[in-house]
């Protein structure tokens, strides 16, 4: 196998103890489009509306899942592989929501934002999709082509939480 | 000669933390808790700055940042920061402090020369003179007038602080912390909802701050810890609401204490806002009362009670209202000598009787004529029946009150006049919005924190919020005493009754702009720049729009005000800009390859949000030299280039086919598996939107490429066809940009290359002919070999996942390695694709038909397509439009430039040209410069001899019009 | 300014891309009529309140949508 | 003569303060007719009276106004001129504005302080370098002054810009035209006014026109909040309000209005010498007489009547200033507004006849209407005076998109909202 490269080689690495910000890589992120029934058929039940995580599924428009589970066969369905093409950035810690607070223009408030849901905003005008993981745990599924922009972007906000 | 002092009596400053400070390079020191204009004035300076226009000698006269006059240069180097606001200047240690607008000195400058010249200098002044002698005589005149104008100094030098910014939500927007204002966060804090009270001064309470009453100070302590009890309540001090936006959005800026950013803009949506924002005192408007000294006199109050700063001895006051009363009896509490100019006839009983137990004296019917004392008053000169002369150290005036109705205003609703307190108060509010206190013209602390709770309950309830809530506690204080005030705007013409402190304008103006036509509000203020100072008028523009509506003899309410625009005070364009400034203006976008290309020695250039690799070390230094050697290598070798910023469409569906046979003006249904096709797209006018290879992967999958500067675009127009209008198709479209990177193997050793890389692999023409597509699996991982060229070269490009690029990129390099290959960048690339007579961006720039790039002959005469209709206006065909040509220098020794415009020989060389240079390069092949070029009628003028003109470097140089094909015309080398 | 997406809820305008009016009738697909298409691309009519419009979520779900604001309030009135 | 301004004048009424200045521009009621009406007392609406008075010996106009005049755009724009165009027909009527502007002053007894400060467009590629090397070689060709500047040449003209080795887009070069400059905006509404008005051109104030009023293929009149008024020539130039207009009169139009915003900060003492704007993303920048900068950036980027801008766009523009001007960063935003320009498909304006006989229309300036005041004022008053359009206008028609005769001077493409 070829070697995998990470776009996130020369990132400054940040830490602090409220806060950790890592490259969380190595998985497989798969889009699976069609109708509701054919997806149904190939996925089994669907999250039920953009937003929501459901058994590593994730409904990012009405037609599209995207799957971090490995690839299955999906008739009439049309898969497109996606894991090069976004680059995973855990945030976790006290402060992650302040930092994303800092970052993009969503209410990230406990009651609002809560685990086994995702946003897709902009951070610095990229899109960027936020999987709230678990209380103090998001992932960031930011642009491949961005990671790095994204990730300076990213941990500079953090810094008064250093 | 001090005018001011500190008193003993209990205050808001911490007598046991003194600060010093520097104030025209003097040393000073005052407490914490001070502002930097309560310290200045407690060391005894009252003469603190230059005004605008005829630079007469100022000194502070408000408490809050309305202040028009006492504006400093603060901070050194990167943060030197004009104009800053003396009385909301929290006093920090080393703070340095410059006056501004005098000079040499600010007790003696040149420039109050202009106080002489001053009845020239009336309202439309410059209007009038400066014509002459000549036309362009203004350029004369003008850079001594703008160097006499501006206030404070911008330093060039780079800026060290930190801005941040911050995206808060939250149900209920408190603005403004005085007892409405806390009432009303306390009330809504208490619902358990997520409550932001914003405060802009250091201290919350607003005027509780100047009361002095302990009950009051009690109270708000209580609040305070009220507050900070409540987990869903956010209390940011030092933080000024600066706009409302569409969608309630508020633009809050706080300058913290303890962080590292110098401040910190917060996006603000809130489902609820309450303004309680208070109300800001009038100056009243008589001879020379712009003298240091005079002040307003809730001014006069809150440097008493809050920062315990008194006047020496004397005061007088001038009022047309009851508020100035509690200034007198609290300076009278602090033995200073009071003496009331009151300009009505009669007086409540209440205050008759309070005054006379402070042995205050209190003149009736009277006003002041005029103040003595230039860079300090000294004495005033009563007005009326009782036309004394009375010494003193202050002034303290009140023309009544103006609630702050800024934000209420910011969408445009306009404020209402109403007459009992002779102010403005919101015009309405829409219904998430409310107002409490001051701001609705209530001027009683117990009335404000009744309407507070008021306002705070009324904004719970839309939220639907149902449980009962605790009522706030009152102080235990006797009920507020009714406001009253009488008016009297007339005002005689004097050129030194100032009305706009800090522009100078003065009642004379006024009244020459009444004498002019400029009636209307708006272009009163524009022709005396009335309220367009610092302060935007927060001052002075009631007092003035109620001058005009009075030589009119217009009620107010029709005289109407100004437009109340944001930002609510001056606000910082580092804190708005945030972190994206230079180097991080635009996230940088980069190729998959990028880092190897840095280890590698690439030269970089910005290509839209991208940064790509320009040129390699190896090739040379220099971005003139370096491509020529890169080109050779390409031309005679093979070379390797990253084209991984192409825009990559994933277009899938049943119907994938039909689609991209309706969006390319050329055919794609028939595409046979296994091929790809360069293709072209028009927007519906019929101009040329991109192009790209696009090849077929199955019966319902097509990859789909377009160019580096398009492909947002690209993506963007084809789902808004799916998905807007043509639902019928069964398409799915996937940006494929970032999930694939991609190289170009180009040369006519490409092959032998990629056969070194790919030694199991079967890559003869038989097996992969010119425009095939090969999708393979190598080391596990997939990826795709386009045999296409854009160098004109025999050449291929492979894709794969980004995650694998560059190590498919270092393999082929390394089995390749014993060719010689190396590298290319942009410039080489882009140079190459100029000799194949490839159009690429510079020649593509929207304005561009099929035909005029000689793609014309690709669009099916059959088939329909997306532009085809407008694609036929007769300007479009016109014959004479400018189309793609190549060109060839015909000189030695000269070059040709890109932006040339093209003139046939015989032509005068004037006028717009028959065409102009889109893209031009030096040729490795043919060893002189060549170009592409759009030209009157095209290749019609094949063979033709033209001029090149640059009139910028007085240059014409001699070229030939040739097709734009330079090099293998036949594509033998292709097809190799 | 908030925009609702009809997927993701209402966010911040910066997200989205606007796309114009939306009432126009797209001449159907092959339609040679000049005159049809001329009207469509390049004729509004910018009206002085109610307007129905195209918006794309473009930083989200990537969706169009329709959308009726009042030009002279900036007020949404409706996600049509 | 008394009634002018001059420097004797200005002395001779501090001497005697009790005189009273003149009054600018009269104030008549409106009369029941004129020979011909112009709705709208912006810019062009004032100056096309005034040319119509003087060039064209009409007697009898109003300018009609539905607020105060200079209310709209020409009060409200970022005051820079320039005639910097490259497209034929452009080139020549941009140029003759620039010629009008620099007698302007005289001409109306005026001061509007036209300032030939100089603008550097600074390009930030080198295609960008070619593409404006291309527009400075037009001008030259046209006589009009341009110059190239290399980067160096930059450092010494703009020595505050960011030229340092992080620069997100560093700075390759530059087109510099010296008699660009600015004009003090409101100025150019009053001297038109107060010069019309001495020609004995009716200024009305707050009426607001309601309806076109037709007489079969011929216009009558208009109907007003003051009443209804009548003529057989009826001039539309409301700027970002056309299409609202042009609707009482049965036209639909190839215009979508749109807000711009514009930012003033906070005076300070001269430091921009120049009118600056880059070639990154659409921003300009000048330090008004004032001191305070005036700047400015792209529209919004929907279409909206509100005159007032929202956020994004006043911190994109933030971002350009602070990243291009280093220094300011510690500047301060003092005020910031919009205004409602119509935005046309390919970015130029319309002058010409409508389909309704005595119908004439001005509009859709886009970005650029208030450098065209005086060319446009001039070429319409022709175009009305005559009923045929002037020579240096007639390619701003209205039939241009059908004929495929865009006028595309930015290479910006089709969608008026993305410009
Ligand atoms: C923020 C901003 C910055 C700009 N910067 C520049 C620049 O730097 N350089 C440049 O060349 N151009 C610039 N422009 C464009 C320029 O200002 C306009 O193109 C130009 O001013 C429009 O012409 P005008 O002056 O006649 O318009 P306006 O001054 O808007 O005149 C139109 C008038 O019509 C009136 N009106 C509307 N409807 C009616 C009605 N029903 N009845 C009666 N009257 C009516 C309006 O009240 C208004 O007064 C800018 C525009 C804006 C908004
Ligand atoms: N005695 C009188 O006759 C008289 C007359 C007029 C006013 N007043 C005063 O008015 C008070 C009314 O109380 P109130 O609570 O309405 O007003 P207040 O003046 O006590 O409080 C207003 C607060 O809002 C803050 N503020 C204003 N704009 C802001 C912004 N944009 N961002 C952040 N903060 C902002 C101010 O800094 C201030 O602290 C009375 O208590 C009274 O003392 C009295
Ligand atoms: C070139 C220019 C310079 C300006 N300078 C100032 C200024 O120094 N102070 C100020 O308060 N407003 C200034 N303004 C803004 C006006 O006050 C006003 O906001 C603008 O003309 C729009 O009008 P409106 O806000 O009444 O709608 C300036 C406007 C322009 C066009
Ligand atoms: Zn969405």
């Amino acid at each position: 196998m070829l070697n995998a490269l990470s776009a996130l080689l020369s990132a400054k690495p940040y830490s602090s103890s409220q806060l950790t910000i890592v490259e969380a890589p190595d998985f497989t992120l798969t889009q699976y489009a069609g109708s509701e029934k054919d997806l149904r058929k190939a996925l089994g039940k669907l999250p039920a509306r953009v937003g929501i995580v459901q058994d590593n599924l994730l409904r990012v428009s009405p037609t599209q899942i995207w799957s971090l589970n490995e690839a299955v066969e999906a008739p009439n369905c049309f898969v497109t592989p996606l894991s090069s093409s976004r680059t995973r950035i855990e945030i976790s810690g006290s402060s992650a929501r302040d930092v994303l607070a800092k970052c993009a223009a969503i209410d990230f408030h406990k009651s609002e934002f809560k685990p086994g849901t995702f946003v897709m905003t902009g951070i610095h005008h990229v899109p960027v999709l936020i999987h709230c993981v678990a209380g103090e745990i998001f992932h960031l599924y930011v642009l491949r082509t961005f990671a790095l922009a994204i990730w300076d972007h990213v941990s500079d906000a953090a810094l008064e939480f250093k | 000669m001090t005018s001011f002092r500190r008193t003993n009596k209990p205050s808001h400053i911490d007598r046991s933390k003194p600060i010093s400070f520097v104030f025209d390079g003097k040393q000073l020191s005052g407490f914490a808790g001070d502002t930097l204009a309560s310290a200045l004035l407690a060391n005894g300076k009252t003469l603190l700055g230059r005004s605008f226009k005829y630079h007469r000698p100022r000194g502070v006269i408000a408490a809050g940042l309305e202040e028009p006059n006492a504006l400093f240069t603060t901070g050194v180097g990167g943060r030197t920061e004009p104009n800053t606001i003396g009385p909301i200047t929290e006093l920090v240690n080393g703070i340095t402090a410059k006056s501004q607008n005098a000079w040499p000195s600010l007790a003696f400058d040149v420039m109050a020369v202009n106080q002489f010249l001053s009845p020239i200098f009336s309202a439309g002044f410059y209007y009038k003179t400066f014509m002459g002698p000549l036309k362009k005589s203004w350029m004369m005149y003008e850079p001594i007038i703008r160097k006499a104008a501006g206030l404070g100094v911008a330093v060039p030098d780079v800026d060290t602080a930190r801005y941040e910014q911050r995206y808060t939500f939250c149900d209920v927007l408190v603005i403004g912390s005085g007892p409405a204002g806390l009432a009303a966060a306390v009330t809504a804090a208490r619902s358990g909802l997520r409550v932001i009270l914003a405060e802009q001064d250091f201290e919350l309470g607003g005027c509780l701050l100047s009361s002095g009453i302990e009950m009051l100070e009690q109270w708000r302590k209580s609040q305070i810890s009220e507050l900070e009890s409540h987990k869903e309540c956010r209390v940011l001090k030092r933080t000024t609401a600066q706009g409302i936006y569409d969608g309630n959005l508020v633009v809050l800026n706080c300058s913290p204490q303890k962080h590292p950013a110098a401040m910190i803009l917060e996006q603000c949506r809130a489902k609820t806002i309450i303004f309680a924002t208070g109300a800001i005192e009038r100056p009243l408007v008589f001879g020379n009362n712009d003298r240091p000294g005079v002040m307003l006199a809730s001014a006069v109050r809150t440097y008493l009670n809050r920062f315990g700063v008194a006047p020496k001895k004397r005061a007088v006051i001038v009022t047309n209202n009851d508020s100035a009363y509690q200034t007198a009896f609290d300076l009278a509490e602090a033995d200073v000598a009071v003496t009331v100019a009151e300009q009505r006839a009669t007086l409540s009983g209440d205050l008759l009787a309070k005054a006379a137990q402070f042995g205050i004296a209190i003149f009736p019917s009277s006003g002041i004529a005029n103040v003595i004392g230039e860079k300090q008053i000294r004495a005033v000169r009563l007005a009326g029946r009782h036309a004394a002369t009375i010494e003193c150290d202050v002034l303290a005036m009140s023309g009544g009150w103006s609630p702050v109705v800024h934000l209420t205003s910011h969408g445009g609703i306009k404020p209402k006049y109403i007459e009992k307190i002779s102010a403005f108060v919101p015009g309405g509010f829409v219904p998430s919005h409310f107002g409490a206190g001051g701001v609705n013209g209530t001027f009683g602390a117990m009335a404000a924190i009744r309407e507070g709770e008021t306002a705070a309950r009324a904004a719970l309830e839309l939220l639907g919020f149902d449980k009962k809530l605790e009522v706030i506690e009152l102080p235990a204080m006797r009920e507020d005493r009714a406001y009253s005030i009488e008016l009297q705007w007339t005002v005689p013409a004097d050129k030194h009754a100032f009305v706009d402190f800090q522009n100078d304008v003065t009642t004379k103006d006024i009244k020459q702009a009444h004498q002019e036509g400029y009636l209307s509000v708006e272009h009163l203020k524009r022709y005396t720049t009335l309220g367009m100072g610092t302060d935007q008028g927060k001052t002075s523009n009631i007092n003035a729009l109620a001058m005009m509506a009075d030589l009119r003899g217009l009620p107010m309410n029709e005289a109407g005000t100004t437009t109340f625009r944001p930002p609510y005070a001056p606000l910082t364009i580092g804190a708005i800009a945030g972190r994206s400034v230079g180097a991080h203006f635009k996230p940088k976008r980069l190729s998959p390859l990028h880092d190897w290309h840095v280890a590698n020695g690439a030269t970089f250039i910005e290509a839209g949000l991208w940064m790509r690799a320009w040129y390699y070390e190896w090739a040379g230094n220099s971005p003139e030299t370096a491509y020529i050697k890169e080109m050779e290598l390409v031309r005679q070798n093979v070379g390797i280039s990253d084209v991984s910023s192409l825009g990559k469409i994933d277009v899938q569906g049943p119907d994938a086919a039909e689609f991209l046979n309706r969006v390319y003006v050329n055919g794609f249904a028939k595409l046979p598996v296994g091929r790809a096709r360069y293709g072209v797209m028009l927007n519906d006018d019929g101009i040329v939107l991109d192009d790209g290879t696009t090849s077929r992967i199955s019966d319902t999958q097509f990859y789909l490429t377009t160019t580096t500067a398009q492909a947002g675009e690209v993506m963007s127009w084809l789902e808004f066809l799916l998905q807007m209008h043509w639902i019928d198709l069964n398409v799915h479209v996937t940006s494929l940009t970032d999930e694939w990177g991609g190289m170009a193997v180009s040369g006519p050793n490409s092959r032998r290359a990629l056969q070194l890389a790919f030694p199991n692999l079967d890559i003869t023409t038989e097996a992969l002919p010119y425009m095939g597509v090969m999708d393979i699996e190598f080391e596990g991982v997939p990826a795709r070999i386009l045999r296409l060229s854009f160098s004109g070269e025999l050449a291929y490009e492979v894709h794969c996942p980004a995650n694998y690029t560059t190590a498919l990129w270092e393999h082929i390099l390394l089995r390749a390695d014993s060719l010689g290959i190396k590298p290319y960048g942009l410039e080489a690339l882009a140079s190459l694709r100029i000799e194949k007579g490839h159009v690429a961006g510079a020649d593509l720039d929207h304005r561009n038909t099929l035909d005029d790039l000689g793609l014309g002959k690709i669009a099916g005469k059959e088939k329909d397509y997306v532009g085809k209709a407008l694609r036929f206006r007769e300007d479009c065909q016109a014959p004479e439009r400018w189309s793609l040509v190549g060109i060839e220098c015909m000189e030695d020794g000269k070059r040709l430039r890109g932006g040339a415009i093209l003139f046939a020989a015989s032509d005068e060389i004037k006028g717009h040209g028959r065409g102009y240079i889109t893209s031009v390069t030096w040729s490795t092949e043919l060893n002189k410069f060549i170009a592409l070029a759009l030209y009157n009628g095209g290749l019609k003028h094949e063979g033709e001899d033209i001029i090149c003109a640059f009139p910028l470097k007085n240059e014409n140089v001699k070229a030939r019009i040739v097709s734009p094909h330079f090099i293998d015309k036949a594509g033998e080398r292709l097809h190799a | 300014m908030r925009i609702p997406c009809p997927h993701c809820g209402e966010r911040d305008v910066a997200e989205f891309r606007y796309g114009g009016d939306a009432t126009k009738q797209r001449p159907a697909h092959g339609t040679g009529d000049l005159q049809a298409w001329h009207d469509y691309h390049f004729m509004f009519d910018n009206p002085k309140g109610p307007h129905t419009e195209y918006w794309q979520h473009t930083l989200g779900c990537r969706q169009w949508f329709k959308l009726r604001r009042n030009t002279a309030t900036n007020e949404i009135e409706d996600g049509a | 003569m008394a009634k002018g301004y001059s420097i004797f004048n200005l002395v001779r009424h501090a001497l005697r303060p009790n005189e009273p200045w003149p009054e600018a521009w009269a104030k008549p009621e409106p009369k029941s007719s004129y020979d011909a009406i112009i709705i709208g007392g912006g810019g062009h609406g004032l100056a096309t009276a005034y040319y119509l008075a003087k060039n064209h010996g009409l007697k009898n106009i109003a300018v009609v106004e539905k607020s105060y005049i200079g209310s709209g755009n020409v009060g409200r724009n970022t005051t820079l001129i320039r005639s910097n165009y490259m497209i034929g027909g452009n080139t020549a009527f941009f140029e003759f504005s620039m010629k009008l502007w620099e007698g302007l002053s005289h001409e109306l007894n005026f001061n509007v302080m036209v300032s030939h400060r100089g603008q550097i467009t600074l390009a930030v590629s080198p295609g960008q370098v070619d593409a404006f090397a291309r527009r400075g070689n037009i001008m030259r060709l046209n006589g009009i002054d341009a110059e190239l500047l290399d980067r160096n040449e930059v450092m010494k003209e703009l020595p505050y810009l960011d030229y340092s080795k992080e620069a997100r887009f560093p700075i390759h070069g530059a087109i510099h035209q010296r008699r660009a400059g600015t004009v003090r905006h409101d100025a150019v509404a009053w001297g038109y006014a107060r010069a019309a008005s001495q020609l004995g051109v009716d200024i009305i104030e707050n009426c607001e026109v309601t309806n076109i009023i037709r007489d079969g293929e011929k216009v009558a009149g208009i109907e007003t909040s003051r009443g209804k008024i009548l003529s057989n020539k009826v001039a539309i130039a409301v700027a970002g309000h056309t299409s609202h207009v042009a609707a009482m009169a049965g036209m639909k139009l190839p215009i979508e209005s749109h807000i711009l915003q514009a930012f003033v900060t906070e005076p300070v003492k001269p430091i921009v010498h120049h009118v600056v704007s880059w070639g990154a993303e659409l921003f300009y920048l000048s330090q008004s007489d004032k001191g305070g900068m005036v700047f400015g950036g792209h529209i919004d980027g929907f279409n909206t009547y509100t005159q007032r801008g929202n956020f994004p766009r006043m911190q994109n523009v933030m971002e350009c200033a602070t990243t291009l001007l280093p220094f300011m960063s510690r500047m301060r935003l003092l005020r910031h507004w919009g205004g409602i320009q119509d935005m046309t498909p390919d970015g130029s304006p319309f002058i010409c006849k409508t389909p309704t006989e005595g119908l004439y229309l001005n509009g859709g300036w886009c970005y650029q209407g208030f450098k065209a005041t005086p060319a446009s004022g001039y070429t319409y008053a022709h175009t009305i005076a005559h009923d045929q359009e002037h020579e240096l206008c007639k390619h701003f028609s209205l039939d241009r998109f059908e004929k495929g005769k865009e006028l595309d001077e930015y290479g910006l493409g089709n969608w008026a909202y993305k410009q």
